[in-house]
C-alpha cells in the first residue's frame, strides 16, 4: 500500500538500543526513522531506569559516607532532606541527558516520529499517533514503508497479579518517583533493581524487608561478592526472607499487608508503607504484532537472533532486552551497532561493514549498591558447576592503602584463571570480581583483560598505580601468580 | 627514564609473551606474529630460534 | 672482617621499594636483612607521603561533595572540623599499614635491623643502632655481611637553602603534620605534591597562592587535562604564579614574608601563615657511602641502573626514588620485584629467574586531586615534540549519564593512537590520559590496554558496563574509531 513516510531503517523503540542503532545507521549513511511512544528518547535506561536510579544513589552514598565522618574528625549534623528538591535534580539529570539525545537525533538527521508502531507487513508499520506525558493515543495514524527494520521494544516490569491496585504498591517506575519517605517498605525480589531503590529509601529513612524466592539476594554474582555487600548493608533491613514466596496482599489504611510463605510452608505476614515489585521484566516482543511481518516471537516474548541480530525474516534485526539476557544497556548499545552496521553494509553494498556480528565474550554486571558488585566473565559458582578448573587471584582490599585511607576497606578484587592441563599454569584469565567502592568503574579493565586473552603475568606485570583501588586488579594477577608482596606469604 | 614512549616501533607483544620470549632468549623483533593486529602470541615462540641479545643499556 | 650477621641479600631501606625487594626475596628463598632508620616500615610512601595524603585527600573530597549537595535537595550545615581528630585517623591508617608490614616481615622470616645503614665495602654494611620516633643514634654498631644487596635509599624534600628556620616553613612531611589551619598559604612548586596538599588545607578553609617557575601547573601533564582541574579548582587559589621564582622569605611575627621574580623581572611579595616548599626530591644516593662497595652516583645522587636492577658493581642492584624518575611508589615495587627475582635467581641458580627484567613500557601518574588528573604512556604534548603521527579519541564526560547523574560532568577521557603509515589506520593505543572523578582507578585499563598493544577496535568492543565512568575509555576508544553514538556525529 502507499505510505506517508518512507526508510532504509526503521527503529522501533528509542532506548539505549534503538538510539544507538539509530544513530550508528544514520552516520554509516542510511535515512532512518525511529518511532517512540513516548515524548522522550531514551526509553527505560535514561528515563525510568539506569539514569535516574543512579543519580539517587550517588547522593544516597554521599549521605551514607558523611554519616562516617564524624568519626574521622569532620562532623556534619542530621542532613535535612528535601525530597521534592532532590527529586527535581533527578529529572534535570534525565531532562539534560534526553535533551542531548534529541538534539543529537537532529543533527544526524534521524526522524522522531512520535507514536505506537505496529508492523502492519514485512515492509510497513502503523504508527498510532500519541501525545502528552504518557502514550495517550490521538487518533491520528501513519505508515511507515522500510526497507529495513530494527526490533527494540525493550521490556517493562512484571506485574504480579495478586497485587491490589494501590499507590502505596509500585514498581521501579514508581519507586522512582519519589513520592516520599515511608517508614517501612517491603522490596519484593532481591535482585539488583530492587537492592538498588532500597538503597536509596533505606537512607533517606525506610526500614526495609526484602522477600526473595531463591537462596540469596543478588543471583548472578558469586557469593562471596555478594556476603561482603549483605555484612555492610545488614543493618539496613529488618527482615531478609530467603526461599518466600508473596502469596498475598490487602491494601489497609494502616498499610499494605503482605503474607508470605516459605518453601518450608512457614507462613508468616507484614505490614508495609511501600512496597516494590522487582520481580524481573518481561520482554515487549508481542505487542508490535511482529507476526505480521512474518517475525517469530517465542511464549515469554523474546525474539530470537542470530549473531548478526537477524530475526527470522532477514532484513529485520532486532535488538537488547527484546531479544533476551542479560537485559542491560550496554549489551543493546552492542548489539545496536552490529545490527546498525549489518544493515547499513546490506544496503550499501559493504561487504565488511554487512559482516559485523556480535562476538563479545563477556558483559559485565555491576550492582550501585553501596558498596558495589560488579563482575564480568565466568564466576566461580558456574567454574564449579560446570567442572572448569580455575586459579584465583583474591586481594582483600584490607591490604589496599587506599581503601583503608578512604575508611573502605570491607572489599576484594578476585580474578580467575584457567587452570586446565593444557595451560600449563599461564591460563588465561575467564571472569573477575569486584565489591567495594568504585568498583562499576573498574570491572572495564577485568573485561578488557579477557577479551585481549590476558593471563595472570599480563595484568601483574602492568604498573598500576599507587595508591589507588584499581591497583588491585594488579595485585589479584600477582596473587594468583604467585608474585605479590602486599599479602602475607602464602604457606607452601 | 624507563617509560618507554616510542614504543610504537616495537613488537606488539603483551608483557607475558615478552617474559617468556626473554627467558627463552628470542629476539622479538624476528618472530612472525599471528594475532589479530599484528600481535605475536604465546604460540609464535614456539619453534623459535633463540638469538644471541644483549640486554638493553642503562636507563636510569 | 667478621660480621654481626650475614645474609643472602641486604636490603637498605623499607620504603615501597626496599619492603616489595625484602619479601619477594624472603618468599623465593633468600635469607634477607632490611635496613631501616625509622622504626616504621614504609618509607616516605606510606609514612610521610602516598597513604597520609590520600587519606586527607579523601576527607577533603567528601566535605567538598557535600557543599554542592545542597543544590540536590540534601542540605548538611557547615561541618565542625576536630583538626586533632582527623590528625588521629590519618595516623590511624598509616599504623594500621605500617602494622601490617611489620607483621607480614615477621611472617616471611625477613630480619629487620634498626638503623643507619653505610657500606663498607662491597659485602658489608655498617648499622648505626638508632631508636625513638625519629633517627637518633644510639652509638651501637653493627657489622652485617652479604652475598648481594639491593639499595632502595629513597629521596627527600628538596629544601630551597634562602627560606628561614621556621616552624611555618614546612615541606611535604610538615604538611601533612596538620598542625592547624592556616588562613593564607603559599605553596611553592605547582607540581602533584604540593597541589595535594593545598586541596586538603583549602578545603580546610585556607586561601592559596601558588608559585612555579615553568609555564604551568601540574607539569608532565597535557594542558587539556590540566585545564579542566585547574577550572574547577580556580576558587582555591588568590594566586597562581606562573614563570616566577622565589627568591627570599623573611619570617615576621605576622606571618613570612615572602618575595618574587617574575622571568619577565616584575617583583612582587606575600605574606603567608604557611609555607609549602614543594620543588621536589632529590635522591639519597650520596648518602650510603655508595663507593666504598664500588657503587657509581651520579653528582646529582643518582644510582644507575640496567635494565635488571643492577649497578655497575654486579651484585649490588638499585630500586625505587634513588635510581631516577619518576619518583613514584608504584615503579619502586615493580623494579623491587625484579631487583629480588635477579638476585634469587643468581643465587638459587633458576636460570629463568635470572633473566627477570624490568619491561614496562609505561608508568601511570596520578594527582590525587578534585578532580583527579591521571595520565600513562604517550601523552598529546610529547607526540608533537616528537613527531609521533597520533589519532586522538577523546569522550567528554558531558555526555556521560554517569557524571551527569553524579553531578561531576567535567572531566573527560582521552586516548591516543598510533597513526603512523604502517599503523594502517589499526594503530595500537600509546596513551591516554583522563581527568575527573576516580581517574586515578581506571587509568590502570589502559595501561593495561597499551601493555597488551590493543588497538581503538579492542578497547571499543569490549563491552563496558553502563552508567559507568569507566565506560568512557569504551567511548573514547569508539570515537578513535568513528562508531561513537553518545556524541554528536563527526562532520564529514
Ligand atoms: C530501575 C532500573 C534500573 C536499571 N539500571 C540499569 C543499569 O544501571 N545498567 C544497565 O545496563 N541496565 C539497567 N537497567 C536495564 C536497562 O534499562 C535496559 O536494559 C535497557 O533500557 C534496554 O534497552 P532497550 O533499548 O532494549 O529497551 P528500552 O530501554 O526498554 O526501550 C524500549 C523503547 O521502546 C519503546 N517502545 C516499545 N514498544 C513500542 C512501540 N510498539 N511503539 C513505539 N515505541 C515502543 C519504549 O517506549 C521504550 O522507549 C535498569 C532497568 C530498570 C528498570
Ligand atoms: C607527600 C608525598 C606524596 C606522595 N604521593 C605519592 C603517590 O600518591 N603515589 C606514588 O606513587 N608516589 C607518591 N609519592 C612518592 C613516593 O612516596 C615515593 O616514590 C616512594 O616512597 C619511593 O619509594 P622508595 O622505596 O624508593 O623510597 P622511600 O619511600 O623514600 O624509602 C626509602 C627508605 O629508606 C630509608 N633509608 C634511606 N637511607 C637509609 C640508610 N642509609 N639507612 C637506613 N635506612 C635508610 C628511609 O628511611 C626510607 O624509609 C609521594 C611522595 C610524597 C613526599
Amino acid at each position: 500500500g502507499s505510505a506517508d513516510l518512507s526508510c532504509d531503517l526503521l527503529v522501533l523503540g528509542a532506548g539505549p538500543g534503538g538510539y544507538s542503532a539509530a544513530f550508528r545507521a544514520a552516520d554509516l549513511g542510511l535515512k532512518v526513522i525511529v518511532v517512540e511512544r513516548y515524548a522522550a528518547l531514551g526509553g527505560v535506561c535514561l528515563n525510568v531506569g539506569c539514569i535516574p536510579s543512579k543519580a539517587l544513589l550517588h547522593v544516597a552514598a554521599v549521605m551514607d559516607e558523611v554519616s562516617h565522618l564524624g568519626d574521622l574528625g569532620v562532623d556534619f549534623g542530621a542532613p535535612s532532606v528535601n525530597v521534592d528538591k532532590l527529586r527535581g535534580h533527578k529529572e534535570k539529570v534525565i531532562s539534560k541527558l534526553t535533551g542531548g539525545l534529541a538534539a543529537m537525533a537532529k543533527m544526524r538527521k534521524v526522524t522522531v516520529v512520535r507514536g505506537y508502531g505496529s508492523f502492519i507487513d514485512a515492509h510497513h508499520v502503523e504508527v498510532e499517533e500519541t501525545s502528552g506525558e504518557a502514550q495517550a493515543k490521538t487518533g491520528a495514524k501513519k505508515t511507515i514503508h522500510f526497507s529495513q527494520a530494527i526490533i527494540a521494544a525493550g521490556s517493562q516490569a512484571v506485574r504480579l497479579p495478586f497485587l491490589p491496585q494501590d499507590e502505596r504498591i509500585v514498581d521501579s517506575t514508581g519507586a522512582l518517583e519519589l513520592k516520599g519517605t515511608p517508614k517501612k517498605m517491603l522490596i519484593i525480589g532481591g535482585g539488583i533493581i530492587g537492592l538498588e531503590m532500597g538503597t536509596v529509601y533505606s537512607t533517606l529513612g525506610a526500614r526495609l524487608d526484602v522477600v526473595e524466592m531463591l537462596d540469596g539476594l543478588m543471583q548472578g554474582a558469586d557469593r562471596d561478592l555478594v556476603k561482603v555487600w549483605q555484612k555492610m548493608n545488614a543493618k539496613r533491613f529488618d527482615n531478609i526472607m530467603l526461599k518466600t514466596k508473596t502469596v498475598g496482599a490487602t491494601a489497609t489504611p494502616e498499610g499494605i499487608k503482605v503474607q508470605f510463605e516459605g518453601l518450608d510452608g512457614t507462613k508468616s505476614e507484614g505490614l508495609y508503607d511501600l512496597v516494590l515489585q522487582a520481580v524481573g521484566r518481561t520482554p515487549n516482543g508481542k505487542k508490535v504484532a511482529a507476526e505480521k511481518a512474518g517475525v517469530a516471537v517465542t511464549d515469554r516474548g523474546f525474539i530470537n537472533v542470530d549473531v548478526q541480530m537477524r530475526t527470522n525474516v532477514p532484513h529485520i534485526f532486532a535488538i537488547g532486552d527484546v531479544v533476551g539476557q542479560p537485559m542491560l544497556a550496554h549489551k543493546a548499545v552492542h548489539e545496536a551497532h552490529v545490527a546498525a552496521e549489518v544493515a547499513a553494509g546490506v544496503q550499501l553494498g559493504d561487504a565488511n561493514l554487512a559482516k559485523s556480528q556480535f562476538d563479545a565474550r563477556v558483559i559485565p554486571s555491576v550492582a550501585y549498591t553501596d558498596p558495589e558488585v560488579a563482575w564480568v566473565g565466568l564466576t566461580e559458582d558456574q567454574a564449579k558447576a560446570q567442572g572448569i578448573k580455575v586459579k584465583k587471584g583474591l586481594f582483600p582490599w584490607t591490604a589496599s592503602g587506599r581503601a583503608i585511607a578512604n575508611g573502605r576497606d570491607e572489599g576484594f578484587t578476585k580474578l580467575l584463571f584457567d587452570d586446565s592441563p593444557e595451560a600449563h599454569g599461564h591460563g588465561k584469565i575467564l571472569g573477575g570480581g569486584i565489591v567495594g567502592t568504585h568498583a562499576g568503574d573498574m570491572i572495564g579493565e577485568i573485561a578488557l583483560a579477557i577479551e585481549m586473552g590476558a593471563n595472570a603475568v599480563d595484568i601483574g606485570k602492568t604498573i598500576h598505580p599507587h595508591p589507588t583501588l584499581g591497583e588491585s586488579i594488579g595485585m589479584a594477577a600477582e596473587v594468583a601468580h604467585g608474585s605479590c608482596t602486599d599479602l602475607p606469604p602464602t604457606r607452601k | 627514564s624507563p617509560q618507554d614512549f616510542s614504543s610504537k616501533d616495537k613488537p606488539i607483544a603483551s608483557p607475558s609473551v615478552r617474559r617468556r620470549a626473554w627467558e627463552l632468549g628470542l629476539d622479538l623483533t624476528q618472530v612472525r606474529p599471528s594475532g589479530s593486529g599484528g600481535r605475536i602470541m604465546h604460540a609464535d615462540l614456539e619453534g623459535c630460534a633463540p638469538q644471541p641479545r644483549v640486554l638493553a643499556g642503562p636507563i636510569a
